[in-house]
């Protein structure tokens, strides 16, 4: 039992949760996302506000329907530890954790492998963004909450895209803002199921689903997470798992940064509206 | 008055090497410039022959740090006979939100007769100090200086606790006892 | 492991790599010698050392131990499925750097690394579809119950550069030399299983679909340009790196960028595709080694010769 | 539990050994790039890396001493180095009680006071374990010490012995040790025949102490030839390549 938490009560009840009455499973078809109103190259809408935790130099919430994360950038601020010798760059802590009630399985509170993995690979997207050098001997701290969490590499793409955002939002020089997208290879067909597609390989090429949610995550051959610098057209990290052609690698990766393009402008959009608010106070 | 139009994030492409000069909130880029910050868009014209500088005025203005030539307001948080250490609070008017590490060498205190200096009639903890960043220092803290006339103790206490007033520049005085003690003393700008 | 690198060394390794000249007279696309040899530690079901001359030294170990089956409580997944666990350790021996808990950090990366591309259950999956190649389903023993676990540990003994690289090398072979033993599943009736693992060491079963085990090839952008095999020196030059994991058919089985730089999207593709090139040639190169060390085994053992091992001695 | 027959009735032991033999030794040196010296050694299926960094700066300023170098130990042993695969954490007991063994065997031996202010490490990474890894280890250490150059009044060896059913037995490999046998290491610097460690967990009648410690004595001289041929076939074949 978790003693650092306050128990409920004895006599408690369940909620009374209303579950969708369709919860049938959805089968992965050509053009037939689990979301039946998206197309396939089609991205969740995404909801981006800076400026929503007080506390924090800068902070951003992002809303991509069930995924739902928030962010904290503290700093620059002095190098904490001491023993790592005078650096003249500054340093980009990146701590990601997904809330205990994120996931339909219950999180530790405790950072596990994963979160330090995540962590690392938002540190390394957001890196070359940042104006290090402006910042020697400084250390600033991001700090990325899951609250709710559709499937892993959205949220991956949600994190750094919030992170990049709250940076902005920070005041810290950055060389440009970092839009990250995911997108997961289905294979689609009018008989696969989850065994046969484990042992053979799929006969049909799978299907590009930008922005996978966890319904179609679960079907899928592969994914891929890209995050890029719009305006100065380099990619910052590529992470992609799962068996693939070469060919659906590039459709993938040229359809992200495709949809890079689409964030930043929602991120463009949410830096400047947090200007005129300012402005309006 | 600035409008929303000339709102920018970084990355934004604001124009030409040849067109503008450069300035705070912007980076060059293949003979670009582009904004570094978020914040409105400023052109200024210093002088006729040179270019317009095109800066971005931070919209959310992250927290200072100390960088070599600034002027730091800090506390002294300790002394020894080789230095004092201090805790930097303000750079250049501007708070910081974390309080940086500094010490001040003996060597630095003042310009003349360094070999004279004791740490112990120059600071005491506690004590208000306008210094000058000179170097970014080791690890662990900044290499502050206060040898010109206008840095050293701008504010400090008594050991009977009232507030101290400059009477020269390594003296003050004691509002409550008027006990003469020993500081280096900032001229008052 | 050398930690900084002064600007000249950096300027050097910069305009060597330019001018397609490297420190140690490589060209760019060129790996450095590698020594592979298998059953190298007894007590393992597999193992197998890597040596890229130059220094990195990498022993890899599969340990093959019967385990409950995991699953997934989201999908239903795994209750037919064994399981790859993967762990890497750098030894202090191979730096300094790594003492005490030096070297936490690489070696959760490392690992994380391996699972991903290994297992495909971490990170960024939750598809049980073996990315790997390796044929999950052989390895259950009783579906929902119990299962072969592989143990995949690495142990960095020595560092001479392109760890990740040397690491899948290590693994594709280990598992080559992965001899699990056969089981006998009774069924008692009324869903009551039970089995018995037979004790012939002459009768064993390899691992299903290793053929189809990926290696990765580590890419190392310097400058415009990019390169394999990075020594140490040229790893501290190193502004962004790619990770290609490829299979022998040419299948991508996984891309990680590391490293604090950016690469532009069409250079993105061409190392993609560089990486896939490259990575299919050395696999076909290092299948050839592992068969022709089978080879001369089983022929010395038909002869009756004692099978030597070069082991540690070899230098 | 069925007793495992440690000793046939013809007096030949487990794996075929009379009592008073060693098993097969092979070592080399110089084995790793990044470190100052190395050293490899199997003994048996006992196998042991040993690398040697040093002398070079302390690395924590607290521990410098101003006279002599400190030697610093530390244990690793590979999750698959034994039969059943078992992780340990760095700071297990029981490895951090070996290399405070390993650190109290050398100090006597390594001239610290030729490397004031400075420090010595020593890495030992167990790769394969079946009995015996303290003694390997201390051999492998040795070796490695001499590798790097570093200046020790002799080489210190390492061996045990213990008594298995009715007669004492050298150098006890994985069962012998784990049949409740009663086991001593000693470490002993063969030229003056001094015994830096005597290392005994484990119930032994006093009478039969002596014969246990003759034998692991004699063990050590064996031992000393073994690795002092490795050491001196290579430095000449260092000799050779220099002269070239």
């Amino acid at each position: 039992m978790d003693r650092k938490r306050v128990a409920g009560p004895e006599l408690s009840v369940a909620p009374l949760v209303e579950y969708p009455v369709d919860r049938k499973c959805w089968i992965p078809q050509k053009d037939h996302r689990h979301d039946a109103s998206r197309q396939p190259e089609d991205m969740r809408p995404i909801y981006l506000k800076t400026g929503l935790i007080n506390q924090a130099n800068g902070s951003a919430y992002i809303e991509l329907e069930k995924t739902k994360i928030a962010c904290g950038v503290y700093g620059p601020r002095s190098v904490k530890r001491v023993g790592q010798g005078f650096s003249g760059h500054g340093v980009l802590n990146c701590e990601i954790k997904f809330a205990t009630f994120s996931c339909a399985k219950r999180r530790t509170n405790v950072r596990d492998p994963q979160e330090k993995n995540l962590s690392l690979i938002i540190s390394q997207a957001l890196t070359p963004a940042v104006r290090l050098d402006l910042l020697p001997k400084s250390a600033i701290d991001v700090y990325i909450t899951v609250l709710e969490s559709d499937g892993i590499s959205s949220c991956l793409s949600a994190a750094i895209t919030a992170a990049s955002a709250a940076l902005a939002h920070a005041g810290i020089e950055m060389l440009d803002l970092v839009a990250a997208c995911s997108a997961s290879y289905i294979p689609t067909g009018p008989s696969i199921t989850a065994t046969e597609s484990a042992g053979s390989i799929a006969s049909s090429p799978p299907q590009i689903f930008m922005d996978a949610d966890l319904e179609e995550e679960k079907h899928e051959q592969g994914s891929i997470v890209l995050a890029y610098m719009p305006s100065r057209n380099e990619v910052t990290h590529v992470l992609q798992s799962g068996k693939a052609e070469g060919a659906i690698i590039s459709q993938s990766v040229e359809h992200c940064v495709e949809a890079c393009n689409k964030i930043y402008a929602v991120m463009h959009h949410a830096l400047l509206e947090s200007i005129t608010e300012n402005k309006s106070v | 008055m600035t409008s929303v139009a000339d709102a920018v994030v970084p990355g934004q492409r604001l124009g030409h090497v040849q067109e503008y000069a450069p300035g705070a909130g912007t980076y060059l880029h293949q003979d670009f410039l582009y904004a570094s910050v978020v914040g409105l868009k400023q052109i200024s014209q210093s002088s006729s022959n040179e270019l317009p500088t095109l800066s971005v005025q931070r919209e959310n203005s992250q927290s200072a740090i100390p960088e070599i030539d600034a002027i730091v307001t800090c506390k002294v948080v300790r002394v020894n006979p080789r230095f004092a250490s201090v805790s930097i609070m303000v750079v250049d008017g501007k708070p910081c939100t974390d309080d940086f590490q500094g010490i001040i060498r003996v060597q630095d205190v003042r310009a003349t007769e360094k070999d004279k200096v004791k740490i112990y009639n120059s600071f005491r903890p506690g004590d208000i100090v306008r210094a000058q960043v000179i170097s970014l220092g080791d690890a662990r803290s900044y290499y502050l200086s206060t040898a010109a006339n206008e840095y050293g103790v701008i504010f400090g206490t008594s050991v009977a606790g009232g507030s101290l007033i400059p009477i020269s520049w390594q003296e003050m005085q004691c509002t409550k006892t008027k006990i003469i003690e020993l500081r280096k003393c900032a001229k008052p700008m | 492991m050398p930690s900084l690198i002064s600007p000249a060394e950096r300027d050097f390794i910069l305009k060597g790599i330019e001018c397609n000249i490297r420190a140690d007279g490589r060209q760019r696309p060129d790996f450095r010698e590698v020594i592979l040899e298998t059953g190298v530690v007894s007590q393992t079901s597999g193992s197998a050392r890597v040596r890229i001359a130059g220094g990195t030294d990498i022993l890899v170990s599969v340990k093959a131990e019967i385990g409950p089956v995991q699953v997934d409580p989201e999908t239903g997944d795994g209750a037919d499925k064994g399981q790859i666990i993967c762990s890497v350790e750098c030894a202090p021996s191979a730096s300094q750097q790594f003492e005490g808990r030096g070297a936490d950090d690489l070696n959760n990366e490392l690992t994380q690394m391996m699972t991903r591309i290994l297992s495909n259950t971490s990170a960024t999956s939750s598809s049980a579809s073996s990315a790997a190649g390796i044929n999950l389903s052989k390895l259950c023993i009783i579906p929902g119950q119990q299962c072969w676990i592989l143990y995949v540990d690495a142990l960095v003994l020595d560092y001479g550069g392109n760890l990740m690289d040397a690491i899948f090398m290590g693994t594709r072979a280990a598992i080559f030399d992965t001899r699990i033993p056969k089981t006998e599943v009774q069924d008692l009736g009324d869903g009551q299983f039970e089995f018995e693992v037979l004790d012939d060491a002459e009768d064993t079963d390899i691992v299903d679909g290793r053929e189809d085990m990926p290696i990765c090839i580590t890419l190392n952008k310097i400058g415009a340009r990019h390169i394999v095999d990075a020594s140490p020196l040229e790893e501290l030059c190193t502004e962004a790196k790619l990770v290609v994991a490829v299979n022998r058919s040419g299948e991508l089985c996984g891309l990680q960028k590391g490293q604090d730089g950016g690469i532009e999207p069409s250079l993105l593709l061409e190392m993609i595709q560089f990486g896939k090139t490259i990575g299919q040639s050395l696999i076909k190169q290092l299948d050839a080694m592992i068969k022709a060390e089978a080879d001369s085994d089983l022929g010395k053992r038909q002869r009756g010769e004692p099978i030597h091992k070069l082991g540690f001695f070899a230098q | 539990m069925s007793r495992v027959e440690l000793l046939s009735p013809e007096g030949l032991r487990v794996d075929g050994r009379r009592p008073e033999e060693l098993r097969k030794i092979t070592s080399t040196t110089a084995v790793l790039s990044q470190a100052d010296g190395s050293a490899y050694l199997e003994h048996g299926n006992t196998k042991v890396l040993a690398a040697v960094y040093g002398p070079r700066e302390a690395r924590h300023r607290a521990l410098v001493l101003h006279d002599r170098a400190i030697l610093n130990v530390e244990f690793n042993v590979a999750p698959f180095s034994t039969g059943e695969r078992r992780r340990r954490t760095k700071n297990d007991k029981r490895l951090l009680e070996m290399a405070s063994f390993v650190k109290q065997t050398f100090e006597p031996v390594v001239i610290t006071t030729l490397y004031p202010r400075s420090q010595i490490d020593i890495y030992l990474q167990i790769i394969q374990h079946d009995g015996g890894t303290l003694q390997a280890c201390i051999n492998a250490a040795t070796m490695a010490l001499i590798d790097a150059g570093i200046a020790m009044t002799d080489y210190v060896c390492a061996c045990t012995a213990g008594w298995v059913e009715r007669e004492p037995a050298l150098d006890l490999n994985h069962i012998e040790e784990s049949s409740d046998t009663s086991e001593v290491t000693i470490a002993m610097l063969p030229k003056s025949g001094k015994v830096t460690l005597v290392q005994m967990e484990s119930r032994l009648h006093v009478d039969k102490l002596e014969d246990v410690l003759s034998l692991a004595g004699k063990g050590c001289k064996h031992i000393h030839q073994v690795i002092d041929k490795t050491i001196r076939d290579r430095a000449e074949e260092l000799a050779r390549k220099m002269a070239v």
